[in-house]
Protein backbone atom coordinates (compact mmCIF):
# COMPACT_ATOMS: atom_id res chain seq x y z
CA UNK A 1 0.00 0.00 0.00
CA UNK A 2 1.29 3.13 -0.97
CA UNK A 3 0.18 6.34 0.25
CA UNK A 4 1.49 9.62 -1.22
CA UNK A 5 1.30 12.98 0.03
CA UNK A 6 2.00 16.15 -1.64
CA UNK A 7 1.40 19.50 -0.58
CA UNK A 8 2.67 22.10 -3.57
CA UNK A 9 2.46 25.30 -5.27
CA UNK A 10 3.03 23.22 -8.24
CA UNK A 11 0.33 22.17 -10.79
CA UNK A 12 -0.08 18.23 -10.94
CA UNK A 13 -0.86 15.67 -13.40
CA UNK A 14 -3.39 12.93 -13.05
CA UNK A 15 -2.08 10.87 -15.70
CA UNK A 16 1.77 11.20 -13.82
CA UNK A 17 0.17 10.35 -10.78
CA UNK A 18 -1.94 7.20 -11.97
CA UNK A 19 1.32 5.80 -13.41
CA UNK A 20 2.89 5.93 -10.20
CA UNK A 21 0.10 4.43 -8.37
CA UNK A 22 -0.25 1.93 -10.41
CA UNK A 23 3.27 0.85 -9.76
CA UNK A 24 1.83 -0.90 -6.73
CA UNK A 25 0.83 -4.20 -8.51
CA UNK A 26 -1.45 -6.07 -10.80
CA UNK A 27 -4.08 -6.65 -8.25
CA UNK A 28 -5.75 -3.02 -9.10
CA UNK A 29 -8.94 -3.27 -10.91
CA UNK A 30 -9.54 0.60 -10.68
CA UNK A 31 -9.00 4.20 -9.67
CA UNK A 32 -11.30 6.25 -7.89
CA UNK A 33 -10.45 10.41 -8.51
CA UNK A 34 -12.02 13.65 -7.67
CA UNK A 35 -10.26 16.40 -9.17
CA UNK A 36 -11.23 19.92 -7.03
CA UNK A 37 -11.45 22.86 -8.97
CA UNK A 38 -11.69 27.07 -7.90
CA UNK A 39 -15.38 27.19 -8.28
CA UNK A 40 -15.97 30.98 -10.72
CA UNK A 41 -19.09 33.26 -9.63
CA UNK A 42 -19.89 36.03 -7.89
CA UNK A 43 -16.65 38.26 -9.63
CA UNK A 44 -14.67 35.65 -8.17
CA UNK A 45 -11.06 35.93 -10.00
CA UNK A 46 -8.60 33.87 -7.49
CA UNK A 47 -8.10 31.98 -4.73
CA UNK A 48 -5.28 31.87 -2.43
CA UNK A 49 -4.68 28.71 -0.11
CA UNK A 50 -2.87 28.71 3.13
CA UNK A 51 -2.13 25.82 5.10
CA UNK A 52 0.18 24.53 8.73
CA UNK A 53 2.84 23.15 7.27
CA UNK A 54 3.54 19.90 9.06
CA UNK A 55 0.13 19.21 10.71
CA UNK A 56 -1.34 19.52 6.94
CA UNK A 57 0.90 16.54 5.58
CA UNK A 58 -0.07 14.35 8.93
CA UNK A 59 -3.16 14.88 9.19
CA UNK A 60 -3.75 13.94 4.78
CA UNK A 61 -1.30 10.78 5.67
CA UNK A 62 -3.64 9.99 8.52
CA UNK A 63 -6.55 10.72 6.34
CA UNK A 64 -5.10 8.47 3.62
CA UNK A 65 -4.18 6.06 5.96
CA UNK A 66 -7.50 5.34 7.73
CA UNK A 67 -9.19 5.28 4.01
CA UNK A 68 -6.92 2.31 3.01
CA UNK A 69 -7.46 0.59 6.33
CA UNK A 70 -11.30 1.08 6.02
CA UNK A 71 -11.62 0.35 2.11
CA UNK A 72 -8.64 -2.04 1.43
CA UNK A 73 -7.10 0.20 -0.80
CA UNK A 74 -3.82 -0.95 -2.74
CA UNK A 75 -2.88 3.15 -2.74
CA UNK A 76 -3.65 6.45 -1.93
CA UNK A 77 -2.31 9.46 -3.51
CA UNK A 78 -3.25 13.36 -2.05
CA UNK A 79 -1.80 16.49 -3.51
CA UNK A 80 -3.23 19.82 -2.67
CA UNK A 81 -1.97 22.83 -3.52
CA UNK A 82 -1.47 26.24 -2.03
CA UNK A 83 -0.82 30.07 -3.11
CA UNK A 84 -2.91 31.59 -5.66
CA UNK A 85 -5.01 29.70 -8.09
CA UNK A 86 -7.43 31.52 -10.62
CA UNK A 87 -11.04 30.33 -10.98
CA UNK A 88 -10.63 27.24 -12.80
CA UNK A 89 -7.66 25.93 -12.01
CA UNK A 90 -6.89 22.51 -9.98
CA UNK A 91 -6.43 22.43 -6.33
CA UNK A 92 -6.50 19.22 -4.90
CA UNK A 93 -6.39 15.44 -6.58
CA UNK A 94 -7.19 12.56 -4.24
CA UNK A 95 -6.74 8.20 -6.29
CA UNK A 96 -7.57 5.64 -4.71
CA UNK A 97 -6.55 2.41 -6.20
CA UNK A 98 -8.62 -0.52 -5.51
CA UNK A 99 -9.41 -4.32 -6.50
CA UNK A 100 -12.83 -2.85 -7.02
CA UNK A 101 -15.01 0.63 -8.27
CA UNK A 102 -17.20 0.77 -5.55
CA UNK A 103 -14.26 0.29 -2.87
CA UNK A 104 -12.25 2.79 -4.92
CA UNK A 105 -15.20 5.74 -5.64
CA UNK A 106 -16.42 5.63 -1.72
CA UNK A 107 -12.53 5.84 -0.67
CA UNK A 108 -12.73 8.71 -2.42
CA UNK A 109 -15.72 10.19 -1.31
CA UNK A 110 -14.17 9.13 2.57
CA UNK A 111 -10.97 11.62 1.97
CA UNK A 112 -12.60 14.70 0.66
CA UNK A 113 -14.88 14.87 2.97
CA UNK A 114 -12.02 14.48 5.77
CA UNK A 115 -9.74 16.83 3.60
CA UNK A 116 -12.67 19.69 3.43
CA UNK A 117 -12.76 19.35 7.82
CA UNK A 118 -9.66 17.95 9.41
CA UNK A 119 -6.71 19.06 6.98
CA UNK A 120 -5.70 22.90 7.75
CA UNK A 121 -6.24 24.90 5.26
CA UNK A 122 -8.12 28.16 4.75
CA UNK A 123 -9.05 30.14 1.37
CA UNK A 124 -8.96 33.89 0.83
CA UNK A 125 -10.90 34.90 -1.86
CA UNK A 126 -9.90 37.74 -4.31
CA UNK A 127 -12.62 39.30 -6.60
CA UNK A 128 -12.16 40.98 -9.68
CA UNK A 129 -13.19 44.48 -7.66
CA UNK A 130 -9.86 43.99 -6.32
CA UNK A 131 -12.32 43.40 -2.72
CA UNK A 132 -10.77 39.73 -0.78
CA UNK A 133 -12.08 38.32 2.31
CA UNK A 134 -11.81 34.67 4.08
CA UNK A 135 -13.57 32.26 3.02
CA UNK A 136 -15.90 30.41 5.88
CA UNK A 137 -15.89 26.99 6.73
CA UNK A 138 -18.91 25.31 5.37
CA UNK A 139 -21.63 23.39 7.53
CA UNK A 140 -22.37 21.30 4.91
CA UNK A 141 -18.53 19.93 5.28
CA UNK A 142 -19.40 18.55 8.33
CA UNK A 143 -22.36 16.61 7.82
CA UNK A 144 -20.52 15.02 5.22
CA UNK A 145 -17.98 14.00 6.96
CA UNK A 146 -20.30 12.90 10.49
CA UNK A 147 -22.07 10.47 7.65
CA UNK A 148 -18.34 8.77 7.81
CA UNK A 149 -18.32 8.23 12.06
CA UNK A 150 -19.39 5.02 12.85
CA UNK A 151 -16.00 3.73 13.22
CA UNK A 152 -14.55 7.14 14.56
CA UNK A 153 -12.80 9.74 12.70
CA UNK A 154 -9.46 10.76 11.37
CA UNK A 155 -7.32 12.98 13.85
CA UNK B 1 8.44 28.94 26.70
CA UNK B 2 6.09 28.21 24.32
CA UNK B 3 5.52 29.03 20.33
CA UNK B 4 2.27 30.18 19.20
CA UNK B 5 1.38 30.36 15.45
CA UNK B 6 -1.77 32.36 13.81
CA UNK B 7 -3.27 31.56 10.63
CA UNK B 8 -5.52 33.20 7.88
CA UNK B 9 -7.68 36.38 9.37
CA UNK B 10 -5.68 35.82 12.93
CA UNK B 11 -2.62 36.61 11.48
CA UNK B 12 -4.12 39.40 9.12
CA UNK B 13 -5.42 40.58 12.48
CA UNK B 14 -2.96 40.43 14.68
CA UNK B 15 -0.06 41.67 12.79
CA UNK B 16 2.26 38.40 13.31
CA UNK B 17 2.31 34.88 12.36
CA UNK B 18 3.85 33.44 15.22
CA UNK B 19 5.61 34.35 18.64
CA UNK B 20 7.18 33.05 21.55
CA UNK B 21 6.60 33.68 24.91
CA UNK B 22 7.14 32.42 28.71
CA UNK B 23 4.49 29.85 29.57
CA UNK B 24 2.79 32.37 32.32
CA UNK B 25 1.98 31.03 35.51
CA UNK B 26 -0.88 28.75 36.12
CA UNK B 27 -1.70 28.65 32.39
CA UNK B 28 -2.17 24.47 32.23
CA UNK B 29 -4.85 24.53 29.22
CA UNK B 30 -5.51 25.81 26.20
CA UNK B 31 -8.24 27.36 27.40
CA UNK B 32 -5.89 29.00 29.79
CA UNK B 33 -3.51 30.35 27.05
CA UNK B 34 -6.91 31.88 25.22
CA UNK B 35 -7.73 33.80 28.30
CA UNK B 36 -4.44 34.96 28.77
CA UNK B 37 -4.43 36.20 24.98
CA UNK B 38 -7.45 37.84 25.70
CA UNK B 39 -6.37 40.21 28.89
CA UNK B 40 -3.59 41.78 25.83
CA UNK B 41 -4.62 45.15 23.97
CA UNK B 42 -6.46 45.71 21.39
CA UNK B 43 -6.93 43.09 18.67
CA UNK B 44 -5.87 40.50 20.81
CA UNK B 45 -8.72 41.32 23.02
CA UNK B 46 -11.15 41.14 19.95
CA UNK B 47 -9.89 38.02 18.83
CA UNK B 48 -9.46 36.00 21.70
CA UNK B 49 -12.54 37.48 23.80
CA UNK B 50 -15.46 37.97 21.46
CA UNK B 51 -15.08 35.77 18.64
CA UNK B 52 -13.33 33.45 20.46
CA UNK B 53 -16.03 30.36 19.91
CA UNK B 54 -14.98 30.72 15.89
CA UNK B 55 -11.12 29.87 16.40
CA UNK B 56 -10.04 26.56 16.64
CA UNK B 57 -6.83 25.36 18.00
CA UNK B 58 -3.95 22.83 17.44
CA UNK B 59 -1.07 21.33 20.44
CA UNK B 60 1.35 20.25 18.79
CA UNK B 61 -0.26 19.86 15.71
CA UNK B 62 -3.15 18.12 16.87
CA UNK B 63 -6.37 19.47 17.14
CA UNK B 64 -6.91 20.73 20.57
CA UNK B 65 -9.76 21.98 22.81
CA UNK B 66 -10.00 24.06 25.75
CA UNK B 67 -9.56 21.84 28.56
CA UNK B 68 -6.38 19.88 26.57
CA UNK B 69 -3.32 20.74 28.33
CA UNK B 70 -0.49 23.14 27.49
CA UNK B 71 3.34 22.49 28.55
CA UNK B 72 6.41 24.04 28.61
CA UNK B 73 8.10 23.67 24.54
CA UNK B 74 4.67 23.17 23.15
CA UNK B 75 3.76 24.37 20.01
CA UNK B 76 0.30 25.84 20.26
CA UNK B 77 -1.77 27.20 16.47
CA UNK B 78 -5.16 29.56 16.25
CA UNK B 79 -6.82 29.42 13.27
CA UNK B 80 -10.03 29.74 11.91
CA UNK B 81 -12.43 26.35 10.80
CA UNK B 82 -10.06 24.75 8.23
CA UNK B 83 -11.82 24.52 4.33
CA UNK B 84 -9.59 22.55 2.50
CA UNK B 85 -10.33 20.39 -0.69
CA UNK C 1 -23.60 20.13 -20.88
CA UNK C 2 -20.80 18.70 -22.83
CA UNK C 3 -21.59 14.93 -23.41
CA UNK C 4 -18.83 13.14 -24.94
CA UNK C 5 -18.36 9.32 -25.40
CA UNK C 6 -15.74 7.28 -27.55
CA UNK C 7 -15.02 4.01 -28.15
CA UNK C 8 -11.47 3.22 -28.85
CA UNK C 9 -8.91 0.75 -29.30
CA UNK C 10 -5.72 3.85 -28.68
CA UNK C 11 -5.21 5.26 -24.93
CA UNK C 12 -6.45 8.10 -23.70
CA UNK C 13 -4.75 10.66 -21.43
CA UNK C 14 -6.65 11.83 -18.02
CA UNK C 15 -5.71 15.15 -17.99
CA UNK C 16 -6.20 16.03 -21.68
CA UNK C 17 -9.68 14.44 -21.19
CA UNK C 18 -9.82 17.18 -18.08
CA UNK C 19 -8.53 19.68 -20.04
CA UNK C 20 -11.36 19.23 -23.11
CA UNK C 21 -14.05 18.54 -20.15
CA UNK C 22 -13.42 21.84 -18.20
CA UNK C 23 -14.11 24.14 -21.84
CA UNK C 24 -17.56 24.09 -20.11
CA UNK C 25 -17.59 26.82 -18.01
CA UNK C 26 -15.98 28.57 -14.67
CA UNK C 27 -19.34 26.44 -12.85
CA UNK C 28 -17.91 23.39 -11.61
CA UNK C 29 -16.22 22.94 -8.24
CA UNK C 30 -14.77 19.58 -9.92
CA UNK C 31 -14.45 16.30 -11.34
CA UNK C 32 -15.21 12.92 -10.04
CA UNK C 33 -13.70 10.28 -12.17
CA UNK C 34 -12.95 6.41 -12.19
CA UNK C 35 -10.25 4.58 -14.18
CA UNK C 36 -10.79 0.86 -14.66
CA UNK C 37 -7.81 -1.11 -15.41
CA UNK C 38 -7.23 -4.97 -16.22
CA UNK C 39 -7.04 -6.65 -12.75
CA UNK C 40 -4.48 -9.49 -13.08
CA UNK C 41 -4.38 -12.79 -11.16
CA UNK C 42 -4.90 -16.10 -12.10
CA UNK C 43 -2.44 -16.30 -14.36
CA UNK C 44 -4.55 -13.85 -16.63
CA UNK C 45 -2.41 -11.84 -19.46
CA UNK C 46 -4.49 -9.80 -21.30
CA UNK C 47 -8.37 -9.20 -22.25
CA UNK C 48 -9.64 -8.81 -25.62
CA UNK C 49 -12.78 -6.73 -25.56
CA UNK C 50 -15.60 -6.87 -28.11
CA UNK C 51 -18.58 -4.25 -28.78
CA UNK C 52 -21.62 -4.08 -30.31
CA UNK C 53 -20.77 -0.81 -32.84
CA UNK C 54 -23.41 1.91 -33.16
CA UNK C 55 -25.84 0.16 -29.98
CA UNK C 56 -22.61 0.49 -27.52
CA UNK C 57 -22.27 4.46 -28.08
CA UNK C 58 -26.09 4.79 -28.16
CA UNK C 59 -25.92 3.31 -24.84
CA UNK C 60 -23.71 5.06 -23.39
CA UNK C 61 -24.26 8.73 -24.48
CA UNK C 62 -27.92 7.58 -23.08
CA UNK C 63 -26.07 6.64 -19.23
CA UNK C 64 -24.17 9.64 -19.64
CA UNK C 65 -27.41 12.15 -20.39
CA UNK C 66 -29.33 9.96 -17.23
CA UNK C 67 -26.67 10.75 -14.99
CA UNK C 68 -26.52 14.80 -15.92
CA UNK C 69 -30.38 14.64 -15.39
CA UNK C 70 -30.50 13.32 -12.14
CA UNK C 71 -27.35 14.52 -11.10
CA UNK C 72 -27.15 17.84 -12.33
CA UNK C 73 -23.30 17.56 -14.54
CA UNK C 74 -22.09 20.24 -15.94
CA UNK C 75 -20.13 17.74 -18.92
CA UNK C 76 -19.61 14.20 -19.09
CA UNK C 77 -16.98 12.04 -20.99
CA UNK C 78 -16.72 8.59 -20.91
CA UNK C 79 -14.04 6.60 -22.97
CA UNK C 80 -14.25 2.84 -23.53
CA UNK C 81 -11.55 0.89 -25.13
CA UNK C 82 -11.49 -2.16 -27.06
CA UNK C 83 -9.35 -4.62 -28.49
CA UNK C 84 -6.75 -6.35 -26.72
CA UNK C 85 -5.39 -4.80 -23.48
CA UNK C 86 -2.83 -6.36 -21.28
CA UNK C 87 -3.26 -6.52 -17.23
CA UNK C 88 -2.20 -3.25 -15.60
CA UNK C 89 -3.58 -1.36 -19.08
CA UNK C 90 -6.75 1.46 -18.66
CA UNK C 91 -10.31 -0.09 -19.87
CA UNK C 92 -12.38 2.63 -19.06
CA UNK C 93 -12.47 6.58 -18.07
CA UNK C 94 -15.67 8.32 -16.80
CA UNK C 95 -15.10 11.89 -16.02
CA UNK C 96 -18.65 13.71 -14.40
CA UNK C 97 -17.98 17.78 -13.55
CA UNK C 98 -20.78 19.31 -11.28
CA UNK C 99 -20.49 22.13 -9.21
CA UNK C 100 -19.85 19.98 -6.09
CA UNK C 101 -18.21 17.08 -5.09
CA UNK C 102 -21.01 14.75 -3.69
CA UNK C 103 -22.66 14.61 -7.45
CA UNK C 104 -19.41 14.56 -8.88
CA UNK C 105 -18.82 11.31 -7.48
CA UNK C 106 -22.12 9.60 -7.33
CA UNK C 107 -22.78 10.66 -10.74
CA UNK C 108 -19.61 8.46 -11.82
CA UNK C 109 -20.52 5.23 -9.75
CA UNK C 110 -23.81 6.00 -11.20
CA UNK C 111 -22.56 5.51 -14.98
CA UNK C 112 -20.01 3.01 -13.93
CA UNK C 113 -22.61 0.67 -12.87
CA UNK C 114 -25.14 1.46 -16.01
CA UNK C 115 -22.14 0.94 -18.01
CA UNK C 116 -21.79 -2.46 -16.48
CA UNK C 117 -24.96 -3.75 -16.93
CA UNK C 118 -26.15 -2.15 -20.11
CA UNK C 119 -23.28 -1.35 -22.13
CA UNK C 120 -23.06 -4.07 -24.95
CA UNK C 121 -19.16 -4.94 -23.89
CA UNK C 122 -17.72 -8.28 -23.97
CA UNK C 123 -14.54 -9.76 -22.52
CA UNK C 124 -12.47 -12.67 -23.55
CA UNK C 125 -9.63 -13.41 -21.27
CA UNK C 126 -5.92 -14.67 -22.49
CA UNK C 127 -4.16 -16.54 -20.05
CA UNK C 128 -0.20 -16.95 -19.87
CA UNK C 129 -0.61 -20.56 -20.20
CA UNK C 130 -2.24 -19.50 -23.84
CA UNK C 131 -5.79 -20.50 -22.96
CA UNK C 132 -9.05 -18.21 -23.34
CA UNK C 133 -12.44 -17.87 -22.00
CA UNK C 134 -14.96 -15.48 -22.51
CA UNK C 135 -15.76 -13.61 -19.32
CA UNK C 136 -19.31 -14.21 -17.55
CA UNK C 137 -21.31 -11.05 -16.34
CA UNK C 138 -21.41 -10.76 -12.69
CA UNK C 139 -24.49 -10.58 -10.84
CA UNK C 140 -23.02 -8.47 -8.57
CA UNK C 141 -23.11 -5.74 -11.22
CA UNK C 142 -26.56 -6.24 -11.68
CA UNK C 143 -27.27 -5.75 -7.57
CA UNK C 144 -25.06 -2.56 -8.00
CA UNK C 145 -27.50 -0.99 -11.33
CA UNK C 146 -30.60 -1.69 -9.38
CA UNK C 147 -29.74 0.87 -6.17
CA UNK C 148 -30.48 3.27 -8.82
CA UNK C 149 -33.54 1.69 -9.86
CA UNK C 150 -36.16 4.58 -8.17
CA UNK C 151 -36.45 6.79 -10.80
CA UNK C 152 -36.45 4.18 -13.80
CA UNK C 153 -33.38 2.74 -15.51
CA UNK C 154 -31.27 3.53 -18.32
CA UNK C 155 -32.04 2.38 -21.29
CA UNK D 1 -35.57 -9.59 -44.56
CA UNK D 2 -34.06 -8.91 -41.53
CA UNK D 3 -30.62 -9.04 -40.29
CA UNK D 4 -29.07 -11.29 -37.53
CA UNK D 5 -26.07 -10.55 -35.60
CA UNK D 6 -23.82 -12.06 -33.43
CA UNK D 7 -21.51 -11.64 -30.39
CA UNK D 8 -19.24 -13.06 -28.21
CA UNK D 9 -19.07 -16.76 -27.96
CA UNK D 10 -22.06 -16.90 -29.97
CA UNK D 11 -20.32 -15.56 -33.01
CA UNK D 12 -17.54 -18.16 -31.77
CA UNK D 13 -19.77 -21.22 -31.87
CA UNK D 14 -21.77 -20.61 -34.98
CA UNK D 15 -18.79 -19.48 -37.17
CA UNK D 16 -20.43 -15.93 -38.29
CA UNK D 17 -21.15 -12.71 -36.81
CA UNK D 18 -23.77 -11.47 -39.08
CA UNK D 19 -26.30 -13.45 -41.64
CA UNK D 20 -29.40 -12.51 -43.22
CA UNK D 21 -32.60 -14.17 -43.67
CA UNK D 22 -36.10 -13.66 -45.01
CA UNK D 23 -38.70 -13.12 -42.17
CA UNK D 24 -40.36 -16.51 -41.92
CA UNK D 25 -43.62 -16.83 -42.85
CA UNK D 26 -45.42 -15.97 -38.84
CA UNK D 27 -42.38 -14.97 -37.11
CA UNK D 28 -43.55 -11.76 -35.31
CA UNK D 29 -41.63 -11.62 -32.49
CA UNK D 30 -38.01 -12.22 -30.49
CA UNK D 31 -39.24 -15.64 -29.28
CA UNK D 32 -40.09 -16.53 -32.64
CA UNK D 33 -36.88 -15.48 -34.46
CA UNK D 34 -35.03 -17.85 -31.40
CA UNK D 35 -37.58 -20.81 -32.05
CA UNK D 36 -37.07 -20.67 -35.83
CA UNK D 37 -33.11 -21.03 -35.55
CA UNK D 38 -33.11 -23.55 -32.50
CA UNK D 39 -34.48 -25.44 -35.54
CA UNK D 40 -31.62 -25.44 -37.71
CA UNK D 41 -29.34 -28.34 -37.16
CA UNK D 42 -25.76 -28.12 -34.70
CA UNK D 43 -24.28 -25.71 -32.93
CA UNK D 44 -27.80 -23.35 -33.77
CA UNK D 45 -30.08 -26.13 -31.74
CA UNK D 46 -27.31 -25.86 -29.35
CA UNK D 47 -27.08 -22.50 -28.59
CA UNK D 48 -30.40 -21.17 -29.39
CA UNK D 49 -32.17 -24.43 -27.63
CA UNK D 50 -30.50 -25.16 -24.67
CA UNK D 51 -28.79 -22.64 -24.16
CA UNK D 52 -31.04 -20.00 -24.72
CA UNK D 53 -31.61 -18.87 -21.06
CA UNK D 54 -28.07 -17.30 -21.13
CA UNK D 55 -28.35 -14.92 -24.30
CA UNK D 56 -29.79 -11.75 -24.73
CA UNK D 57 -31.32 -10.11 -27.36
CA UNK D 58 -31.51 -6.69 -29.35
CA UNK D 59 -33.90 -5.28 -31.74
CA UNK D 60 -32.46 -2.46 -33.63
CA UNK D 61 -29.82 -1.61 -31.33
CA UNK D 62 -32.34 -1.55 -28.42
CA UNK D 63 -32.38 -4.15 -25.80
CA UNK D 64 -35.62 -6.60 -26.38
CA UNK D 65 -37.42 -9.51 -24.64
CA UNK D 66 -38.49 -12.95 -26.12
CA UNK D 67 -42.42 -10.55 -26.20
CA UNK D 68 -40.69 -7.58 -28.32
CA UNK D 69 -41.57 -7.43 -31.85
CA UNK D 70 -39.49 -8.14 -34.86
CA UNK D 71 -40.30 -6.78 -38.48
CA UNK D 72 -39.30 -6.84 -41.84
CA UNK D 73 -35.99 -4.80 -41.71
CA UNK D 74 -34.95 -5.26 -38.61
CA UNK D 75 -31.67 -5.59 -37.00
CA UNK D 76 -31.59 -8.70 -34.59
CA UNK D 77 -28.41 -8.91 -32.59
CA UNK D 78 -28.00 -11.83 -30.33
CA UNK D 79 -25.12 -11.88 -27.38
CA UNK D 80 -24.29 -13.14 -23.70
CA UNK D 81 -25.08 -11.02 -20.72
CA UNK D 82 -22.90 -7.81 -21.26
CA UNK D 83 -19.52 -6.96 -19.04
CA UNK D 84 -18.28 -3.79 -19.74
CA UNK D 85 -16.31 -1.13 -17.78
Amino acid sequence: MAIRVSVQTAAFSMDAEHARLMQGGHAAGGVGAFLGVVRGGAGLRALTLEHYPGMTESMIGRIAADAQARFGLLGCTVIHRVGRLVVGEPIVLVLCLAAHRAAALDATAFVMDWLKTRAPFWKREEFEDGRTAWVDAREADDVAAARWARDGRPG
Amino acid sequence: MITILYFAWLRDRLGRSSESMPLPEGVRFVGDVIRSLAERDGEYRAVFGLQGGAIRCAVNQEFAGPDDGVRDGDEVAFFPPVTGG
